[in-house]
Parts: structure tokens; C-alpha cells; sequence
């Protein structure tokens, strides 16, 4: 056995490479097939209580809203979040019961998630934002770990279970990070085609690696365009299509938060999202903006309304490298 | 006179930090104030600073004012040289290419240790708990030079942290490298809302070297929970600027979200 | 220590990681100075004899055929190539006298190349282009080597320094290869800005990963634009300023290369490289085509042509994709 | 009468590949005679099969007629649809994207091992060298069903190959497993310019399973170094339709540089 200098004793989340690998092989398809579906319905095919799941970007800037959403009016169970440099998504999930295990990342934003975590509501592992981002890009290559330079030191290592051994090619201690290969992948982008193809504009946290990594990845997007569209500009394709099992077109599927080029933050409402402090305001948010509406467009009808989403566009004037 | 000019605890952190950085170098920047220092510094002091955000935003030239909750957005990235993602953004922390990393914390130790996981109880049942690392381990653990901005609080200055989220000097000289973090790295700078303060070169251990002007160094150690090293010669350090001041009030945060009222 | 199951034991080119980053602390510059060198300057400046060397793409397609010219015209001696993917490239480079170490890759293309290993004019190691990929990402990571599933059970760990050890988490075997952290990176781009910011358009081999990794980097570009247009589409850079050293002005440095949608392949040349199967031949090709000519802009002149270059131009008219 | 039409063994080699690719799945394909596969495979068998380039083309629809030495230029990466680069492309076949790849060989050993790297002596002093493995260890590693096309030369078809550059079942039953590849993959099938061959379930070897109309079983196994299982029906292979020498002469090849004369 390789000498193990010091490591974390506490769960986590990992699928042996090969048990990965046979997923892929027996139930990803490769065909070019429609993957369009509601919201609803990618959900309820691709999302098992007691689900690990991850989501690229946050609550305030090109997160997939909608489907986290989505994920709590259909009163999901004891998921497991991977919230890397997650906001508001932990409160919701936490709070709508949910959510019942989180690695940090970051635990996230309000004033809710950490008293829940002194409630013993949910439980919470410490693998850091970037420790996050090393175990996806080690599930998307298909390895058991990847090696780091960071988490050395810091009590981080205890709570995760994150190893250190002595590297063997220069004898310093180096820390073995487990792979992480999520259940579910959720990503909201600018363009999809039907297929799956997909991509984003901006800065992403790790929607490759996450949808490479992933055994489920659920896309949402603002647009539906042409496979054309990423054939004449391959560069810009995020994630081809044969990574991807749902393609659900949600307009405003980022909001409150913003889609950059597209629409801006609400700020109104993410203050909504802020003042949360307690279980009761929680209930009430729960109710009123998810419980209550049957799905996105109702949502967007009801609660959002015309005025505003016209108001929102019309204060996203930054375009410039949004093409 | 300047000096009768009323600013904020925030304010002064935010100018003292703009101060310290070093044009034409690179910084790896955390949430919040780090994000304001940055920007008060580009457009007075450091306008060759290249900013780095975890999210993959390298080189960006916010635009004004600074809006919460942008953190990604386009205000936020724009005009960067690179749009990457996140373990680019680390990777180049970690080969060497970042010469200062800049966090906030909720509690620091003499080695420069900081906590910004939880306080008191225990880990698993905290009496308060915050939101962890984010990108802090990483940034502390890969950049040149750390630099730290928390607030003059005696609570938030302890012998001992509850938690090492990101590691400062640890247990002392010698503690990073045996643990395996890159060599000659470690905690540079603590900048407060009181004072400044740098690493003993020999002990590690934090060290008092500049206090706001107007202030002792004993006023501003003795609520401190642990005592300080303090430097020869201790210096004075203006309070901010009528230009500092007005590009945070007018340009940056007319709102007063981060730097308050 | 880690216990290694099997190991190759042969020279490597290794840099510890704590070597890497002091170098990068020391002397790379951040400022945005202009890094504008001819490209005798900044072979000058930035090889030195005994230098590991890499360069993205291939003697066919975007691969940076005029700085390699340089190297040879100025006689750089006991090269060790990073030969991933490599075709002209290291025949010119072995048969000059510069070159006495490669690690394969692929060895390269023509006739020249495989009898200068059975002569022993060169001595092969053999770590596989996906081994050598994986390195210089553990070099532009910061750790000292990465995990892949492959190199397992074949003949080439025991010609490189691979080693292999029991995964900690899965109890598996898995193949450990060392950070490469080369002497010098070079690489032929579409456009740069004279503070060296680099972008190409089309696929790559390791264009960041081996700027990030690399001690010294020579960009040589086809066109020399405003900073503006990297800021004004950042998703678009391949390199950013920081981490090159040198940009060298280029038109037509991959000849007899093509350049997507700015030229197309010389097969008339290519071909003179293929018929190259002795030393003679190699010797009257290297001063015809390179000793004989000052630099770069010369050898255009004197044997190219711009009659030539316009046929070539012409031809290139798949230009989708490519902006 | 179409069997008296003339053909070479290189477009016997890839109308028989070509026929064996499975529509609307992945190939990671190496370089030369395994790109015209793929080609002519598309255009007539397999329009949903996604080709993968080892250097970073992702489902590229390539110009016709193939010109060689293009490998990563605009008509062989033409509207693919992601660009991306050598990391990324070994990413997807180490996590299991890749149904099958392909590839050529120096020589192949009754359990699939393949050696493109030298022939006789030893590897510092070989008699003939050739250009080691490029991507194709990690093909042979990662993918699930490795196809290896190979000239029908004796010589070729060794009892232990000179150097294992890219690994079949290695020793036989469960050695690639020991040796930490991934699990359920290995050699699928080897195309010869006479034959198709299999590999026996249990104990790993190479097995005919097809020979090119007109040849026995004998004519094709006599020249072989070593004797392969012979399944127990040894089906016949039609040689090149007309349909397949037209695209393969007229829309791929017109120049003959890949298919010969």
C-alpha cells in the first residue's frame, strides 16, 4: 500500500473510476437525439433523492436557477451539493429540506445556511473551492485523485477525506484529492442545440469538467439555436452534446440572477433571498415563489412579470465578449 | 484639515490596502473589500495591477461603480485579458505566477493562521458558523505573498484559531514547508482597521508595525487576544485620503454597500 | 516513502515544483512591457545549449517552423525535445546537430528521423503524447506529477521515469508521470499583441498548459493587433501576456506549414523534407534552406517567393471558424 | 463481374474497417489508414459516428478529398463540434466516451499487444526504428473496443512483440485489469488486408473470424508467425463494392497517397 502520511476519516462521494466508466459506456447516448425536455420532466427522469449534485456558477450571476428550483417544488431528498463558490442554492436546498449533506466550497450566502449548519440540519465536509474544482477535473479524467498543493496544513483535511502521502518523485508531502463524479450536473447556458451541445459566454467554474465527470448533466438554456451554430465555431462550444442528457429551454432560467448580456440581477429580489434568516421566512419564500407556481413560465408570469424581465434586459448593455 | 475628515473603520482598511499594492505585479483577489482594495488601487496607485478571481476572471478592469453581487458579471470581468475557469485560475496560483493573494478572515492567530469556518463548539456543532474557504485555502496556500484585511476586533485576534481554513505560517519557522506547501510562501501583511502588520522574519509570528495616525501601539494591542510583536520603530499611517475617499464614495460604492456609513 | 510498485529508471527532465515557482517569481515579468524581439533576438536571448524544448502543432500545420529554423541557423547545441506530436521537427532538429535527446511522443515523420536512433545519433525515451500532455499539465498545475490510467502495462515505462503505485483510495495500480517543466515553449499563433498576449484560432496541443509550465516562452505571430482586441473578447486568448517573454512578428512562420485561413500547406516543400533519408541530403537542405539565408524574411524572398505565397494564400479558403 | 475489379490490399484494409463501425457511436482514430476508415464509414455506413482526434477535434466532419499531412488542419477538423486540445481529448477517453478507437501497427501478438515503436535488436540500438506510440497507448488503454488495422504480412504477426507500445490483453485473461487499465476494454478486432480477426473471450487470443472472399483459412494463417485460434465458422468478406472504390478513389483518395496503386 502506498504510505499515507495523514488523512481525512469522514464520507464522501466517490465512484471508482471503472464503475464511472461502465455508466458512460452502457447509458450515456452517443446518437444525435433530441434531448429536449421541461423542466419537469428532466427532473423527475434525472434527479434521485439521495443524489450528489453539482451546479457551474451561482445564485447571482448564470446559475441554473430554474432547475434548483425546480429540484424543490418536486421535494426532492437527501441530496448532496457540491457547493463550490455556491450563494443562495444551499439555503434553498437546505431550507426546503431537500438537501441534507454539503461539501464546502463555499457553504454559501444569507443569513440562513449557517445557522443551519449549528442546527445540525445538514451536514457539512470541507473540501474548498478549489479542492471542489481538482476532484471534478479528476472525475473528468477519469483518474482516482488528482495530486494539489493547497488543503497541506489547514484543518480543512481532517473534515474531507482528502490523503497526504509523500510524493514520490521529490519526497515532499503532496495532497491526493478523491475524484468526484456527481449524480447530476446542472448548467445553465447562453445557446443549446436540441442535442446537447452547449455553450456559455463568460467565465465558468468547471462546466466541462463537471459534465465530463457527471453521470447525469441537465443543460438549460436561454436560447435554442442550430447545431449549425457550433459547427461553424467549434471553439466555442462548452460541452458537446454527447455529455448532455436534458435540454430544457428556460428563458430567464438564471434569475433572480443575472445572465450576462442578456439580463441583470434583481436585486430586489435576491434582498428577498438575503433577509431569510429564519425557518418561518424560509417557508414563506418556499411558498410563495416556488410551492405556489406550477413550473418556470408560471413563475415568470406570476412572479416575475413582463415589466420586470423588460427592465432586467434592458440593464444588461455589457456585451462585449458575450458572442 | 484632512485629518478631521470622518471615514469609516471599512474606509480606512480599504485605502490602507490600496496602498500596499505593488504595480505592474499580480494578485490573486478574494470576495468583498479584497475586491474593493483592488479597484481603489488600480485606479489610484497601481493602474499595471493584474487582478485574478477564482472564477477564471484574469486581468479584468471593473467597471464603476462596484455593484454587490456582481462577483462573475460582466462589471465584474470586463475587459480581462483572459475568461478562463476555475482550475486555471489555480493552476496559475499554484506554479508561481501570483505574487500577492489578498482575503478577508474572521479570526487570525500570531502565525497568520485564518478562520473563516465556524467559532466555537465544535466543527461539527458550531456556535457560529461562516461560509469556509471558497478559493481562501488555495490563495493562501499558492500566492507570494498573502495579505489579510480584517477588522480591529480583540475577539478576532486569538492565541489560537478554532479552525485553520487557510494556512498561515502554522506552528511557526519551517511548519509550511514540512507540511508541503510551496516554499517561501505565507501571510505578509494584516491590514486593519486600526493598524498594519508584517511576520517576525525569524519567529513568523505577527508583528506591529504601523498604527493609524492618532493611535498608539498600545491602544490598538491591548484588545488584542494574543500579543503582538511590535516593531522598532513604529509608523504612522495616514488616515485616507480626500481622493482615496471620494473615488470610493463617488466612483466605486456610491451606494455605500461594502465601505458602509 | 510511497511505495512504488514499478518505476522506469532513465534520465528525466525534471524541475521540482518549488524550483518552478521561484523561477516564475523571480523572472517573469508581469508588467505589460513590449516583448517585440526579431527571432534571432530572442533565440539568442532565451535558448540556451542544453535546453528542454517544446513547441505546439506540427511541421504541417501552425507549428513554429521559422523559430526552429533559428535554432538551427544558430547552432544551439545537446537540445532534449518534447516531441508530442511531432513531424519535421525533429529530423531538421536532430540532423542539424542540435538536438541529442527526445522524448517521444512521436518520434516524427520522414525517412531521417528513425535511422538517427538506430545510428544512435539521438537517444530516445518513450513517455507517449498523452504522457507528455499529462505532464506539462502537472507542470502548468504546480505539482509534481499527475495520475493517468495509462502507460500501465506496456514497454515504455521502463524508457521513461513513469512510476507506478497503488492508488489510496481505490487500491488500483495507477501510473504516475512527472511534471515537465521545459526550458522553453514555443509557439506560432494568429495574432499577438507585443506585450504577448496570444490567441489561435483552431485546436491545440498544450498551448496554456505549456506556456504556464515553461521557463521561457517565444510567441511568433502572424499578425501583431491591439491589446483592445484580447479585452474586447477574452474567451478568445490562448495565452495571456504574463507568461511570454518574447513576440516575435512572423507572417508565414509555420512554412512550409499551413496556417488555418491564412495559408495552406507548401507540398512541394513538405515533399523535399519527406525525400530527406541521409545526412547528405539533411546537410544540403539545412544550408540551402537555412544556413544559406539571414532569417526569416530572407529566406521568404529567396525561397519562397511571392508568387508562391499568394498560391498559398489563395488556397486557403476555409477560413469557418477560424475568427 | 464486381470481384474481378482490381483493388489494393490498403482499400481492402478500409472498406472491411469501414463496414465495421457501429453508427452513432464514438472512434478516437489514430493517424493515417484509420482517418480514411472513418471517412468512408461516414459517408457511406455511419453518418452519426463522432470521430475524436487526439488533437482536441471533437466530431469534425472532414472536406473530401483527404489530403494527406493535414492531420489538425481546416479540412480535417472542419465543423466539429468542439475545438479543444490533447488533454481534453484523452479526458474523454479515459472516463469512458470512447465506444472504440483505432488504430495501426508495426506488429501484433496473439494477444492484441502492439509495437510501433522498434524492430530487432534493442531498443537503444534497434535495427529499424519507428515513431513510438503518439496517442496510441492511450487509445489502445482507455478505449472499450481498440480495432487495430495491419498489413497481412508475415512478419508482422509475431508470438511476442519486440516492445509493447500500446497494450492488447498484455499476458492474457485478467492482465489488464492487474495492471490498473480499465476494466472491460482491450483489443476488438484486428483488420488485415486478407482477414478479420477477433479475440477469444476466454483466453484472450487472437481468433480469424473472416477471410477475404476467395482465400481459405490455411492461405491466411500459414504466413502468420504465430498460429491464431480459428473460429469455429470462418465467414467470407466480399471484397471492395464498387460504391466503396468510388468514394475511396474518386471523393477521399484521387491522388492515391493513402489507397496506392
Amino acid at each position: 500500500m502506498t504510505r499515507i502520511r495523514k488523512e481525512g476519516n469522514v464520507e464522501y462521494h466517490f465512484v471508482p473510476p471503472d464503475d464511472f466508466r461502465k455508466f458512460v459506456r452502457d447509458r450515456k447516448e452517443r446518437k444525435p437525439l433530441s434531448k429536449i425536455l421541461t423542466a419537469r420532466e428532466a427532473v423527475m427522469k434525472f434527479v434521485t433523492d439521495g443524489d450528489y449534485i453539482v451546479y457551474d456558477f451561482s445564485s447571482l450571476t448564470r446559475g441554473p436557477q430554474a432547475l434548483i428550483r425546480e429540484v424543490i417544488r418536486q421535494k426532492k431528498k437527501d441530496l448532496w451539493i457540491g457547493a463550490e463558490f455556491t450563494l443562495h442554492e444551499s439555503s434553498l436546498l437546505v431550507g426546503s429540506g431537500c438537501a441534507s449533506r454539503i461539501d464546502v466550497g463555499f457553504l454559501g450566502y444569507g443569513n440562513y445556511i449557517g445557522q443551519a449548519v449549528c442546527k445540525g440540519r445538514v451536514k457539512a465536509f470541507e473540501w474548498t473551492n478549489g479542492g471542489l474544482a481538482h476532484r471534478l477535473l479528476a472525475g473528468a479524467r477519469g483518474v482516482p485523485f488528482l495530486p494539489t498543493r493547497d488543503l497541506l496544513g489547514s484543518d480543512n483535511l481532517a473534515v474531507s477525506s482528502a490523503k497526504i502521502i509523500e510524493d514520490p518523485f521529490t519526497g515532499s508531502p503532496v495532497c491526493l484529492v478523491p475524484a468526484l463524479n456527481p449524480d447530476v450536473f446542472f448548467l445553465h447556458v447562453h445557446q443549446a442545440d436540441i442535442y446537447g451541445n452547449a455553450r456559455i459566454f463568460g467565465t465558468n467554474l468547471f462546466a466541462l469538467e463537471a459534465a465530463m465527470a457527471s453521470h447525469r448533466v441537465i443543460v438549460s438554456a436561454e436560447e435554442i439555436v442550430e447545431t449549425d451554430e457550433f459547427r461553424k465555431d467549434p471553439m466555442r462550444t462548452t460541452v458537446p452534446y454527447f455529455l448532455v442528457d436534458a435540454v430544457v429551454h428556460t428563458p430567464f432560467g438564471a434569475y433572480p440572477g443575472a445572465m450576462p448580456a442578456r439580463y441583470d440581477i434583481d436585486l430586489s429580489h435576491v434582498g428577498r433571498l438575503n433577509d431569510i434568516d429564519s425557518d418561518e421566512k424560509m417557508q414563506t419564500y418556499l411558498q410563495e415563489f416556488i410551492y405556489d407556481v406550477a413550473d418556470h413560465e408560471e413563475f415568470l408570469d406570476l412572479k416575475v412579470g413582463a415589466r420586470k424581465m423588460k427592465e432586467l434586459r434592458f440593464k444588461a448593455t455589457i456585451i462585449e465578449g458575450y458572442r | 484639515m484632512p485629518d478631521t475628515v470622518q471615514f469609516t473603520d471599512t474606509e480606512f482598511m480599504i485605502a490602507q490596502g490600496a496602498r500596499l499594492l505593488e504595480n505592474g505585479k499580480t494578485i490573486f483577489v478574494g470576495w468583498g473589500i479584497p475586491q474593493v482594495v483592488a479597484m481603489l488601487g488600480q485606479k489610484l496607485y497601481v493602474p499595471d495591477l493584474l487582478q485574478l478571481f477564482e472564477f477564471g476572471a484574469i486581468g479584468p478592469q471593473p467597471v464603476l461603480p462596484f455593484v454587490r453581487g456582481t462577483m462573475g458579471g460582466p462589471q465584474n470581468v470586463y475587459r480581462s485579458v483572459q475568461w478562463s475557469n476555475m482550475n486555471w485560475a489555480f493552476a496559475y496560483s499554484a506554479s508561481g505566477y501570483m505574487d500577492y493573494g489578498m482575503l478577508g478572515a474572521a479570526q487570525i492567530d500570531p502565525y497568520g493562521n485564518i478562520n473563516s469556518t465556524f467559532l466555537g463548539g465544535t466543527f461539527e456543532h458550531p456556535e457560529r458558523r461562516f461560509p469556509g474557504s471558497g478559493g481562501g485555502n488555495q490563495v493562501a496556500s499558492h500566492c507570494w505573498k498573502t495579505m489579510i484585511v480584517i477588522k480591529h476586533e480583540g475577539r478576532r485576534f486569538v492565541p489560537k484559531v478554532d479552525f485553520i481554513t487557510s494556512p498561515g505560517y502554522l506552528t511557526g519557522p519551517g511548519a509550511r514547508e514540512r507540511a508541503g506547501l510551496p516554499a517561501e510562501t505565507g501571510p505578509h501583511r494584516v491590514i486593519t482597521s486600526k493598524a498594519l502588520f508584517g511576520f517576525d522574519e525569524t519567529t513568523k509570528r505577527m508583528k506591529l508595525l504601523a498604527v493609524l495616525r492618532g493611535l498608539s501601539p498600545e491602544e490598538v494591542v491591548k484588545e488584542m487576544a494574543f500579543k503582538p510583536l511590535i516593531a522598532d520603530t513604529v509608523t504612522e499611517i495616514p488616515p485616507p485620503t480626500a481622493d482615496e475617499l471620494r473615488v470610493l464614495r463617488e466612483e466605486i460604492d456610491p451606494s455605500r454597500i461594502i465601505i458602509g456609513h
